[in-house]
């Protein structure tokens, strides 16, 4: 591990004081506590990890940092010096720039250009910009962090590891001291993290600061150097990287010695409903999963480990290249229309933008994947369909003011509940669930919960995507764990637990 | 660094020859399919007016390209060449000089410019819509001051600009071209130029690297308009007069042209050169199809099958080198 | 969590639909109001029957395009598809004699139109505004080439009953323009594949993973806007009592402005069939008025932009007072 | 690039089979024949002549018409593409006189032979203008009409293309005669574009504000037919219609009674006369400064010559009219 050499090899000299401090950062939303007085030192040439759950804390504090929410309570220190960080704008020019998982780099702008994008005055000459100048300066940068990318490269024709890379290199281009990663290998290879990897050796080595988001052990192990675990808003611990071991650092990050957990009612599983051999796609290799009838199916794994693509596989969403799938025993349709007829449906993971239509009302979006089924004959009854909400409405307990009320104005566990109305009305016998509870309140959540329960008794198939482990274990009588785009493990009855899915997450 | 080496990236230049777009596999084509046919098709004479016609329809197109760009639109680009040649000439009969006559004419372009600008930037109105309506407003504005009829008998400066040479090369295949340049210039060289390109490919990422974006693609819309009130002047040179309904439809050329080049409506993906070739491809198309004497109906299908030909090359090489 | 018993105390007359209706609709009043008071001939019946004579030709045009900008279309191709349509049915009518011949040419062109802007659009995923542009210069030259530089006139009186005829003492046109917009309106409200459109207008992507069967209905939606450009050739022909290859060019812009004016949005899932009849009312009555007050028909193009950007700056002001108060 | 080359094939296959569709060769002379439109039967009358004449004088015809009815910038750029054919002679005749003049100009400055036919094309050297007198044709059909009413009476005018001489010429024709007839009131004057669908919602509109219209005078056949339809619908059967043209719909509508009378514009007489002038000319005769055909006026009593297709109808020879 050339890498991990390299980067630990700053014992971490504490003597200089920390180049970022934050001092008791508080904030809280309506109905969630998501920071607790949280204190971080962060030191130049340092990478710092920072460890949770989902939940845990972590994107709110990255977002106060970098100036897109105000703490309620406490400050940031840079150098020792009281700083005000009110917009991002004042984060940049602190020096702290912040990688998220969604790039914002422009696809038809070069390397160069978006590099410097709105920088473009430092190699103007006449009004013109020096573009030799700017690919030379660019390549610069490219070349501090061993990158041989072409400068004049599209971002669009960059995969995603070569886009994060132009984002390092475009925070770097602003003098970034800290540099803050949010799950920087979720959505990459193997290699390309790799290169990652080596690339934030430089950087340490450039004496900036590394703030590293992540769940994945073998990346905590390999390049923090200090590590601080969230839960719940708090920080639980924070450690320099040889003080703590692999198992001890999921039971902080867990917060319950492993083991414990809360009772699961055991199910008695029906016929299989789904059976799916060897699936394949771009994105997958050789899936295989069984779902029957009255259980609830987990289906654990990273951000970008392919959990989606599966359930999008399933439900026809993408056009398998190998494999079968059989729904109650025979060959399941090719396409998806046929697919739902067939009784299956898919809880997206971005709601507004596959499962709503959000200028809409809730009559619509709750009717939607109904119509063939409610009204065969293809004549529309409004009254029927507006009884039907209204069924849903008081079954699911969503709160609005009428059947008429645009699903854009409800509240996200609302918006859930609208989508999971939709598949109810239709009869749905197989729930493929990505990411139910994601940006909903723990009411909703609480009810999500309960119709799942419901569901599976009235003897529904139950796929559940989940980043939350506490809440697969409770819900899943059994999981499968993805790593890499394939399934690595599956877990059942007492061998479902908590640590078992972060070990066969984590574990090379 | 032992890292493997990043292969494959498409160098930007390259692009040029790597990825000619239908429109330049078209144009081609149908230089050598006339040329067969008639060897008149490539006497100066006829290349001269293939360059004459296509620099004006290039007015447009430029302009319009950058706002496509934007993932905009501006139908009204027709209409505000017919209305502010009917300013020119007017002004100029009224007694003004050139220079207060194009100036008028430029204000009043410019401020139809803003017009559309802020209904689409600030209000975030499709731009279909408000151009639809703009484009309204400029015809009638034009028709009215006309009364319907051509305006003519204005000072022959303006013909003779149009029919002037610099050098061996007519004065509107010059301009063309310097225009062409200048927006060349604006578009590769400046920060605007990135900005208009951000702003349809990521309007949020240049809101975020603190560039007021709004103000950019109105400007973007302010700058089309006041170069297509400007060729006004090159149009009602070639005429000698001014025709209030004279750029009807030639929007909707304009946006052909863009397109054909390569240009898409999506994304702030596409290129400046594009609608030169796009401009040349009808041009070419209409200027051999009337060499040959090839019946006006068929000229109407052969662009629509052109454009839609065009388009199918463009996906089908976009498919297979994904 | 329980239902308030008093679910919808907002009644259904203030929906947002309704309210852009209404509104439309007071417009039109207004202005009739107007100019009746200017010169009381126009509140009389046969100039109130004339005027929604022309309109309902205008609505005709822009009924199908309703239906296609609703699901998330748009179909540049009406005009032409008019022109090729009523080519093709008055030769028809005139070889054989047999209006119903001319029926069957007209409906027939129109939907197959409409259904190879739906196969480029599905198949070779051209962006409906490219397609149905280049369908728009096909069609239009196909008219030409078939036409040759001639009219063709003289239809039988059977046939023109359907444009010069009247009902109960109202125009034949009026009645179709109500068929016509009943059963759009049954189509968009009263059948799941209505339902269905506005959905995919309003988002594709959830449209497709709801189990709609994105492609199939959209075909449709373009068969059906084809369908009514031919019913409209039919009108316009039996009104004309001619055809010539010049017709369905100008009506182009017009029937979208009628579209946009009428409340539907250019990016889809929203709108209705009313409007449009609203807004191609709103169209005509304006230029009704303009002659009425003697006001040079130079104008017209200015009146028409105008109506267009008030109509869409009115409902923009409302979107946003609502979203702000919601 | 595999899937690019069927498509070209395709392509090819297409440009080649326009290339091969029009205009045999013969040995003569041939003639660039411009036309304004290929909407109105008028101008496929004119294109009807001069093919007949140049069959019987052996010479070659190729038409250009714009794509676009009327389109100005188009029909320049065709006469700019012509220019590099070199056709051995040009029958021209303007979209827009003011507009096209200067380009018209420079051709006739490099060596090309030009008739105006149709509209007058401005002060350009032409070999000659063959045309009819809009104006008396304007003049002599109102006259018509306000002869059969006798002498009073309600009038509308359906004008032309405002700006086209053409439509002005007839307008000014249309207004003399009425000057003439002091019991003539004109109730108003619209402008219809020589179009059917405008005459005809210009007419409805006219019908709703005024109760008694006795006659209508359009400034050409197809905005009268328009009228007539509009008219029949209104149930207003007592109106004289007036025109100018003669296309065969409009003589059709003669010999029915619903229009009253057409002054005579012949296309197709136009189109024999100004080939014959021009292949004269470029043949070595002394070619007349100009030929007006008189223009006749078209009644019940005299319609049937004019009910003949072109195609059928004979050519006669500019000696008809030059004698004069």
């Amino acid at each position: 591990m050339p890498a991990a050499t390299a980067a630990g090899g700053h014992p971490a000299d504490h003597a200089a004081a920390p180049l970022l401090r934050l001092i008791d950062i508080d904030k809280s939303f309506p109905g969630v506590h998501a920071l607790r007085s949280v204190s971080l030192d962060i030191h130049a040439g340092e990478v710092h990890v920072i460890l949770g759950q989902n939940g845990a804390g972590k994107s709110t504090l990255i977002k106060t940092l970098y100036g897109a929410h105000a703490a309620d309570k406490g400050h940031i220190e840079v150098e020792g010096r009281r700083v005000a960080v009110a917009r991002p704008a004042d984060a940049s020019a602190l020096g702290i720039a912040v990688i998220f998982q969604e790039f914002s780099l422009v696809p038809y702008l070069d390397i160069a250009q978006n590099i410097y994008l709105g920088r473009e005055a430092a190699f103007a000459r006449f009004g013109l910009i020096d573009s030799a100048a700017m690919h030379a300066a660019a390549r610069t940068i490219l070349d501090d962090l061993g990158l041989d990318y072409d400068t004049h490269a599209y971002a669009a024709d960059l995969g995603v590891a070569q886009q994060q890379m132009v984002e390092i290199a475009k925070a770097l281009s602003q003098n970034a001291r800290v540099l803050v990663m949010d799950e920087p290998t979720a959505a990459i290879s193997e290699r390309e993290a790799e290169r990652l990897f080596a690339t934030i050796a430089r950087l340490t080595q450039k004496n900036v600061a590394i703030v590293y988001i992540s769940h994945r052990m073998k990346e905590v192990q390999m390049l923090g150097d200090r590590i601080t675990i969230l839960r719940d808003g708090a920080v639980v611990t924070s450690v320099l990287r040889d003080e703590m071991s692999q198992t001890e650092m999921v039971g902080a990050m867990i917060g319950r010695p492993s083991g414990s957990q809360l009772a699961r009612t055991p199910r008695a599983p029906g016929d299989p409903i789904l059976f799916a051999r060897g699936i394949s796609t771009a994105k997958l290799s050789d899936i295989s999963i069984e779902i029957r009838a009255g259980e609830v199916v987990g289906l654990a794994g990273l951000v970008g480990s392919g959990r989606t693509e599966v359930v999008r596989a399933l439900f026809g969403a993408d056009p398998i290249t190998g494999g079968e799938i059989a729904l109650s025993g025979s060959r399941a349709p090719t396409t998806l229309d046929a697919r739902v007829r067939a009784g299956m449906a898919l809880l997206p993971e971005d709601r507004k933008r596959e499962g709503l239509a959000l200028p809409l009302d809730i009559r619509d979006n709750a009717t939607v994947a109904s119509l063939w089924r409610r009204f065969t004959s293809g004549w529309f009854s409004p009254a029927a369909a507006e009884r039907d909400t209204r069924g849903l409405i008081a079954q699911l307990g969503i709160a609005a003011h009428g059947t008429h009320q645009t699903v854009r104005t409800l509240s996200g566990g609302n918006q859930q509940k609208v989508v999971l109305a939709k598949w109810l009305a239709a009869g749905s016998r197989l729930f493929l669930l990505d990411e139910p509870t994601r940006g909903v309140d723990v009411g909703a959540k609480a009810e999500i919960y309960r119709l799942i329960d419901q569901l599976v008794d009235g003897g529904a198939g139950v796929v559940v995507i989940s980043s939350e482990l506490p809440e697969l274990v409770q819900l899943c009588d059994r999981a499968y764990v993805m790593r890499d785009h394939r399934i690595v493990g599956h877990l059942d009855d007492d061998a479902l637990t908590e640590r078992a899915i972060l070990e066969l997450v984590v574990h090379q | 660094m032992t890292a493997p080496t990043q292969s494959q990236q498409r160098p930007g230049a390259g692009q040029f020859f790597s990825a000619i777009p239908g429109a330049g596999i078209l144009l081609i084509l149908m230089l050598a399919l006339f040329t067969i046919a008639n060897p008149r098709f490539v006497s100066q004479t006829n290349l001269v007016n293939v360059g004459l016609q296509a620099s004006l329809l290039l007015m447009i197109a430029l302009p319009m390209t950058l706002i496509i760009l934007t993932e905009g639109l501006d139908l009204s680009a027709g209409a505000l060449l017919g209305l502010s040649g009917v300013i020119v000439a007017e002004a100029l009969l009224a007694g003004w000089s050139v220079f207060a006559a194009c100036a008028m004419a430029f204000a009043i372009s410019t401020a139809f410019g803003a017009l559309n600008g802020v209904l689409i930037a600030y209000l975030t109105l499709p731009a279909f819509v408000v151009t639809l309506g703009t484009m309204g407003l400029m015809q009638g504005i034009a028709l009215v001051m006309t009364n319907g009829d051509p305006v003519g008998g204005f000072t022959p400066a303006i013909e003779t600009f149009y029919r002037s040479q610099l050098w061996i090369f007519p004065m509107p295949i010059v301009v063309a071209v310097a225009l062409y340049a200048a927006l060349w210039l604006l578009l590769y060289r400046t920060r605007l130029g990135n900005y208009v390109i951000a702003i349809g490919g990521n309007k949020d990422a240049l809101r975020l690297a603190g560039i007021r974006a709004n103000l950019v693609h109105l400007a973007v819309y302010v700058l089309g308009s006041a170069i297509v009130g400007l060729s006004a002047v090159l149009l009602i040179g070639r005429t000698n007069s001014a025709h209030p309904t004279v750029g009807i439809g030639m929007e909707f050329e304009a946006i052909a042209a863009v397109v054909l080049g390569g240009t898409s409506f999506e994304k702030g993906q596409g290129w400046l050169f594009g609608a030169v070739l796009g401009a040349l491809a009808i041009t070419v198309l209409r200027n051999g199809l009337n060499i040959l004497s090839v019946d006006s109906s068929l000229q109407v299908v052969c662009i629509g099958i052109l454009l839609i030909l065009a388009l199918l090359i463009d996906r089908a090489r976009k498919h297979y080198s994904r | 969590m329980t239902i308030p018993a008093t679910l919808d105390t907002r009644s259904p007359s203030l929906s947002p639909d309704a309210l852009a209706l209404l509104g439309r609709l007071i417009l039109i009043v207004l202005i009739a109001g107007a100019l009746t008071a200017v010169d009381p001939g126009f509140a009389s019946v046969s100039n109130l029957l004339n005027m929604l004579r022309q309109a309902s030709l205008l609505f005709l045009v822009a009924s199908g395009l309703t239906l296609v900008i609703i699901g998330g279309g748009l179909d540049l191709s009406v005009g032409s598809n008019l022109t090729l349509s009523a080519c093709l049915a008055a030769a028809a009518i005139k070889t054989t004699g047999n209006p119903w011949y001319g029926v069957a040419v007209a409906v027939t062109s129109g939907t197959l139109i409409g259904f190879t802007n739906g196969l480029m659009i599905n198949r070779l995923r051209l962006p409906p505004f490219l397609a149905t542009f280049g369908m728009l210069w096909v069609a239009q030259g196909a008219a030409y080439w078939f036409m040759a530089g001639q009219t063709i006139y003289g239809m039988p009186m059977s046939f023109r009953y359907f444009g010069t005829g009247f009902f109960l003492g109202v125009p034949l046109p009026i009645w179709i323009t109500l068929v016509v917009c009943v059963v759009c309106s049954i189509i968009l409200h009263r059948t799941t594949f209505g339902r269905e459109a506005y959905f995919m207008g309003a988002n594709q992507t959830a449209a497709l993973l709801s189990g709609i069967a994105v492609e199939r209905r959209r075909l449709l939606l373009y068969v059906l806007s084809g369908l009514t450009a031919g019913i409209a050739a039919l009108v316009y022909l039996a009104r004309l009592n001619a055809a010539e290859p010049g017709i369905g060019e100008p009506l182009l812009l017009p029937a979208i402005a009628a579209v946009l004016v009428g409340g539907t949005s250019l990016f889809g899932g929203s709108g209705n069939i009313v409007g449009t009849v609203l807004g191609a009312i709103l169209l005509t009555i304006i230029v009704n008025g303009l002659n009425l007050l003697n006001v040079a028909a130079t104008w017209h193009p200015f009146v028409n932009g105008a109506v267009v950007l008030i109509a869409i700056l009115a409902d923009f002001i409302v979107s946003r007072r609502r979203s702000e108060s919601g | 690039m595999r899937t690019t080359r069927p498509r070209r094939c395709v392509l090819a296959a297409i440009i080649c089979s326009t290339l091969s569709s029009p205009a045999a060769w013969a040995d003569g002379e041939v003639i660039a024949a411009f036309t304004k439109n290929q909407v109105d039967p008028h101008f496929e009358g004119v294109r009807a002549g001069v093919a007949q004449m140049a069959q019987r004088m052996n010479a070659t015809v190729k038409n250009y018409t714009p794509t676009k009815p009327n389109n100005i910038t188009e029909g320049m750029s065709q006469l700019e593409d012509v220019g590099v054919t070199k056709p051995n002679l040009m029958l021209f005749m303007p979209i827009d006189a003011k507009a096209q003049l200067p380009t018209i100009k420079r051709l006739i400055d490099s060596g090309l032979p030009i008739i105006n036919y149709n509209d007058r094309g401005g002060d350009a050297p032409f070999l000659s203008f063959i045309g009819q007198d809009d104006y008396k044709l304007g003049y002599d059909i109102a006259k018509t009409l306000f002869d059969h009413l006798g002498g009073k009476g309600n009038v509308v005018i359906l004008e032309g293309v405002k700006g086209s001489t053409t439509g002005d010429e007839r307008k000014r024709g249309f207004d003399a005669a009425a000057k003439d007839y002091p019991n003539i009131k004109i109730l108003a004057s619209q402008p219809t574009n020589f179009q059917r669908l405008l005459g005809m919602q210009t007419m409805e509109n006219l019908i709703q504000q005024f109760s008694t219209i006795d006659g209508v005078i359009a400034a050409a056949d197809a905005s009268a037919l328009g009228a007539i339809e509009a008219l029949n619908a209104a149930g207003r059967k007592n109106v004289a219609v007036v025109s100018i043209n003669g296309v065969p719909e409009a003589v059709e509508a003669v010999k029915a009674g619903s229009l009253l009378a057409i002054a005579e514009f012949d296309g197709f007489k136009i189109g024999c006369v100004a080939t014959a002038v021009g292949l004269n000319a470029i043949r070595g005769q002394s070619a007349p400064k100009q030929v007006t055909i008189p223009g006749a006026i078209i009644t019940k009593a005299n319609y049937a010559p004019w009910l003949i297709p072109y195609k059928d109808r004979t050519c006669p020879t500019p000696d008809a009219y030059i004698a004069k």
